[in-house]
């Protein structure tokens, strides 16, 4: 039993640390909040090409395709303090779709997306849920018809969130009309540039834009569906698995639990310092446990992808305690701040820049996006502790 | 006992629910709250029209009469419908001035949405009324008010502030016209556009004071959130009732949502929740409209149910999924209410003190 | 909208109350307590003749059957200020199978059973369950098969809690084996005297004593089947209906409750008063108000009856609310006791005679007997709701 | 980092589990519970024969010389197989003492089982060892303790109690006969017949003396919470692992109960919180080995380990509905554990308090 980093790990969280304090100011801090973590400001882009030219694009990509062959552990400990520090994410480009081109692409596929990938000039949205299908996948309607050497795309996609700043679009397709609903999928690269696409915005509640995607005849080359016809169901949930290892981080909720512990320790309402209000003492250090509790889950995920696991079930469970326990960091932060802590984050009085009611906003898209919870504990019955499904 | 409205709030409901389903959509909505008024103009003078602000007012200020129960009633239905904040606002504050004094000159503007009155209570150091240093002075004839109030809703829509503050060692209010000198308005927006000020009085004339026992005071502050009760109960049937209807609709994995016990349960306990609140809320309301002593069984709604408005709505994003994430849902909407209405009028910790003190002390 | 007990309502409560302090010592608490409130010790039974005395035996019942024809809330008050005296319950023979006796037997069964009951010659033991069918009744195999004027009955019920002490088997039993499983069952009466019925003790976590039942060619009279065959899965959720409006009832975790209260303002730990401890008056604050809460769903439970309607679903919500309650009610009290709330029951020197630990190890029962939460909570799904069931 | 044991401490606790699987059923655990020592002399004289007992004692007192890892992965196992508490308490006092006295020449005869010790801290005014009253006076050599310990695990049935008390201003630990004039033990039984007992001391002739700094008590006691860890890990492992299999078999409504969803999700929330409080748990246990300094990851453990094991508990009993209920059932073994675990070792209120200090002081 040994929960220390290893010297390795822990020269790794130190070298990832300086690049931060290099690399990360307040103006930057800034424009992600502003942003909400999912924007392309001038400052972020700034930030990724120095990611780049650091070579910590691709750190758990293996060496061979440009990556820094880092392990699960050191990628979780990177993504960590990079959302500890409150710097933009590695793009899911980077640590979920190019993972997956990498295992189930041809090798001219490789050839042609993951060099243009390494050097930043792809970024894509993901075109996965649709108005009838969210979680269940499944029921993807979109469809693309083989017409000579091209793909003719037709249909909608919901929540496509980063479309309008992508270059591509990473699109789940139904391909084979008469196979399975399961059977019937593919991925597909598409151009945001191509003809027949169009992006609407669509606001959500913490103030962060997403769109909705219509593909109209949308022609794109026969190469660009990844892998195997049929296999995208499967495809798709790789990737996802990829995706949710940085869902899981706990970074984001430490800050944000980091900023609000500064603020008790500050405050004094009604004559009284906040810190010392029982109450609010309980709260903090009840989430205080609550998140050492979710770093654990998180790290022992990585942990068990560096033993060659398939980490099905940890993650799930990563994903489930720590998007609820998100919601408790709002929450108390709300109650802990009271009137104070309800400012719109425009407001620039908005105590720790309106996080708390934002993060309260924000809360519910942990808990039901990227599969929602229901199905995350699905997962643990099922490929956790193997329960019958019938 | 008779937990459930008279037929005659049932028929005050009813017509409520008529109105404001024509009147109020979530596309309006989200375009009042760009708007500097954060509400329509036409909407407020209907509202006015149709009596609802001078619902509690005495007849002879040309208000209905109601009791606080009626009065809530057609708050919870407000709620429910989503009324605009100020206007919810509106009927709060005119229920406060009526409550300090019932023939006071302004309540007839305030029932004919002629004029607009603004509650301000808490201040920047706190929301503890023995710690307010907002004061009168000077001679009769000439008072005038000093002091900072915080988030003070509807400050700057408004026409007059009823302002609490210290006359030598006591409590009264001072009415302030909001334009006259020395009043100055730091608009600030709260949970989704909500509108609020920081007020700044220096020598700001007073138009009229009205002398106040810290009871006062604290009836004031009980029907308040008596009728923040009220619109938690209607923002949660409300909640629910979406969602119950949505998860009946909606579709994934080739069934309804419904059909999947891990979402029926999640609804069941927001039924549970919503029932066991509903009662407590009106409990509380029925006996504040009573004139009955504050008690623990007050102080249990005040801490249960704006917990459990913030746990219906949680639940209800939950199951709503995408589709009440989007900013023009109704949902969202009722998710702000539930935390600033809780935060406001009902934060938990101080009404467990009560009890805690009531049974241990 | 009036939450105030009614002029009458209220006198009834005095009434009640009245009745308590006369008729309620410390030996009958003390003796109640012991045996778990399921004994019939001879203090209880005295008590019990009391009631009888008063007329107050068949309080809800019809006064055409010898009741008081109370209302369901003057029931519920009843239940409600014994349960909160620690007093011991009405036999579920009268709050349960009489009033469906009542609606569901034929003239002759109500003029056979009904007096008796009334006179406390009958006690009832509650056959439902079987190994094999715990919340699923539909599952039930013990059988009765017509044999001239008698059924003869082969089987096992368990969680047979009275039949140490019962005079008669409320038994549900299979006469229809080719119908379908829900309209194959029929509700029988069982003298627990006939030859064929053995009694096996089972002890179960808190100290109580429960029991199998083995029916081994009993024969009884034929007019023991009551009403009508085959409809005994529904007489058996009516008289299960009937049950849980007293299960719902706060009365024990207020009792409970009061006495933690109590002990909380009086002890000391650690030269420091135990009341000023913030997390220990945090705890008590939630669970008063949790208390009321649960209050309320009982109190709407039986109105609503009261109203001529069939409220399932508010009577679920009571038994999910309350149960749960109990088990919050019975942890913080361990908690808050400490070392000096784990011992024993029969340990002189255990606090609130033990109760505390007691509680935490008979709160399970609440939730997954009576039917389990999950059904409850179906319950409230389907009926409160209309949620459907496909 | 590798959250994992080793494979000699897999093997370890695989012998471990093949001794109990033969040796503790629930119906020995029944009569046990009822018999005067709670726990069987055969079974004491094989544990402590196969070095269990002794496994983190010097080699030089007949130990094996193991780290506190080492221990907790048998303690974890034994807690799993529901070794009796008797035995446990062995475990644990028996590194109490090395703690403070690694050549204590009482110390073989616990290794070997010939011996066995109470550890007496607690007291009836309460468990701050700044209240305790308990003192020793006396020349040297003919030192005596008086006083009054409460709730002593084993008190009656061990031979020597470890008694910690005052000497003037410090802190010591009295080694005294439990059969010397002066020692008056009250039996009492606490969770399912756990035997505990009141103790007296007058002017009880003391054994031997070991000084001890106020660190060496907060040494003793966090290696008893890490102690107490292992054994709700291993508890809740148990639970987990039983309700696994009890829902894949029963059936109702015509199916396993495993597959309905509310049931999978109990199950799936079990998984989580085991999974999270097992690294909790042993993040503590290997820094505590490792002699790291008290942190706010071992307040963390503590307090939510504690909780974590009783959440699972409950979750299992209501799985398990009254199949678990019934006295011979293993499930309520645990349940009794958790609770009675959490109260003395990992209470959560003052690990919350210390984190809070931590945090925010």
């Amino acid at each position: 039993m040994d929960y220390e980093l290893s010297p390795a790990e822990a020269a790794w969280r130190d070298e990832v640390r300086g690049f931060i304090r290099r690399n990360v100011d307040p103006g930057l801090a800034s424009e992600t909040r502003l942003k909400g973590n999912e924007g392309r400001g001038p400052l972020a882009l700034r930030f990724h090409r120095a990611l780049r030219d650091a070579g910590w694009w691709g750190i758990a990509w293996p060496k061979e395709y440009g990556g820094l062959g880092k392990s699960a552990v050191e990628q979780w400990i990177f993504i960590d303090e990079i959302e500890s520090a409150g710097a933009p994410m590695l793009p899911l480009t980077v640590t979920s779709v190019a993972p997956t081109i990498m295992r189930v692409g041809d090798e001219q596929q490789k050839r042609e997306w993951l060099p243009r990938i390494n050097e930043g000039g792809i970024d894509f949205a993901l075109g996965y849920s649709e108005p009838e299908a969210g979680t269940d996948m499944a029921s993807i309607r979109t469809h693309a018809v083989l017409d000579g050497d091209e793909w003719v795309v037709n249909g909608q996609k919901m929540w496509n969130t980063m479309a309008h700043s992508a270059t591509h679009n990473w699109l789940a397709v139904r391909t084979e009309p008469d196979a399975p609903r399961h059977k019937g999928l593919s991925m597909m690269i598409v151009p945001m540039d191509a003809p027949g696409v169009t992006v609407q915005p669509i606001w959500v509640w913490p103030g962060l834009r997403t769109n909705a995607l219509f593909l109209d005849n949308v022609r794109v080359p026969r190469s660009n569906l990844i892998g195997d016809r049929g296999a995208g169901f499967y495809y798709a949930a790789m990737a996802l698995n990829f995706e949710r290892l940085a869902i899981g981080s706990v970074g984001m909720g430490r800050r944000m639990f980091r900023n609000l512990v500064r603020l008790v320790r500050e405050r004094v309402v009604d004559g009284r310092p906040l810190k010392d209000e029982p109450w609010v003492r309980e709260r903090i250090a009840r989430l205080a446990a609550d998140l050492e509790a979710g770093r654990m889950l998180g790290l022992e995920t990585a942990w068990a992808i560096d033993q060659g696991r398939m980490p099905a079930a940890e993650s799930s469970m990563a994903k489930v305690f720590v998007s609820e326990l998100v919601q408790r960091i709002a929450d108390a932060g709300c109650e802990i701040l009271g009137l104070d802590g309800q400012l719109h984050p425009e407001e620039p009085t908005a105590l720790v820049e309106g996080r708390m009611q934002w993060l309260y906003r924000l809360a519910p898209m942990l808990a039901f996006g990227g599969g929602t919870n229901e199905v995350q504990r699905d997962i643990i019955g099922f490929l956790g502790y193997g329960l019958p499904r019938k | 006992m008779r937990p459930e409205p008279t037929g005659e709030q049932r028929e005050l409901q009813e017509a409520v629910r008529g109105l404001l389903s024509r009147e109020v959509d979530p596309d309006r909505l989200l375009r009042w709250e760009n708007e500097p008024a954060a509400c329509d103009p036409v909407l407020a003078r209907t509202v006015a029209e149709l009596g609802w602000i001078g619902l509690g007012l005495p007849t002879a200020s040309g208000g209905g009469g109601a009791d606080l129960s009626d009065v809530a009633c057609l708050v919870e239905e407000c709620a429910r419908g989503l009324l605009p904040r100020p206007l919810l606002g509106a009927i709060r504050s005119a229920d406060a001035l009526a409550t300090l004094d019932p023939a006071d000159p302004l309540l007839p503007d305030l029932a004919s949405g002629r004029g607009r009155l603004a509650l301000a209570l808490d201040e920047p150091g706190g929301r503890d009324p023995r710690g307010w240093k907002t004061a009168l002075s000077g001679p009769r004839g000439a008072r005038v008010v000093d002091g900072e109030k915080a988030y003070v809703p509807d400050a700057e829509g408004s026409d007059v502030h009823l302002v609490a503050a210290r006359d030598g060692g006591s409590t009264a209010f001072a009415l302030v016209d909001r334009r006259t000198p020395g009043v100055s308005v730091q608009a600030l927006r709260g949970f989704g556009g909500d509108r609020q000020g920081h007020v700044g009085y220096r020598a700001a004339a007073v138009l009229r004071e009205i002398a106040a026992t810290d009871e006062a005071l604290a009836r004031v502050q009980r029907r308040q959130a008596a009728l923040a009760l009220a619109e938690m109960t209607g923002g949660m049937a409300a909640v629910l009732e979406m969602t119950v209807e949505y998860v009946k609709m909606r579709e994934q994995f080739g069934q309804k949502i419904a059909v999947f016990q891990a979402v029926r349960h999640q609804v069941a306990d927001m039924g549970t929740t919503f029932t066991a609140a509903r009662h407590l809320a009106w409990q509380t309301i029925t006996r504040i409209a009573a004139g009955a002593p504050r008690d623990v069984e007050e102080a249990s709604a005040i801490a249960w149910v704006g917990q459990a408005f913030k746990r219906v709505c949680w639940t209800a994003h939950h199951l709503h999924g995408g589709a009440g994430f989007v900013v023009e849902h109704r949902l969202r909407f009722h998710g702000e209410r539930a935390q600033s209405l809780c935060i406001r009028w009902a934060p938990e910790a101080p009404a467990l003190r009560e009890i805690a003190a009531a049974l241990l002390d």
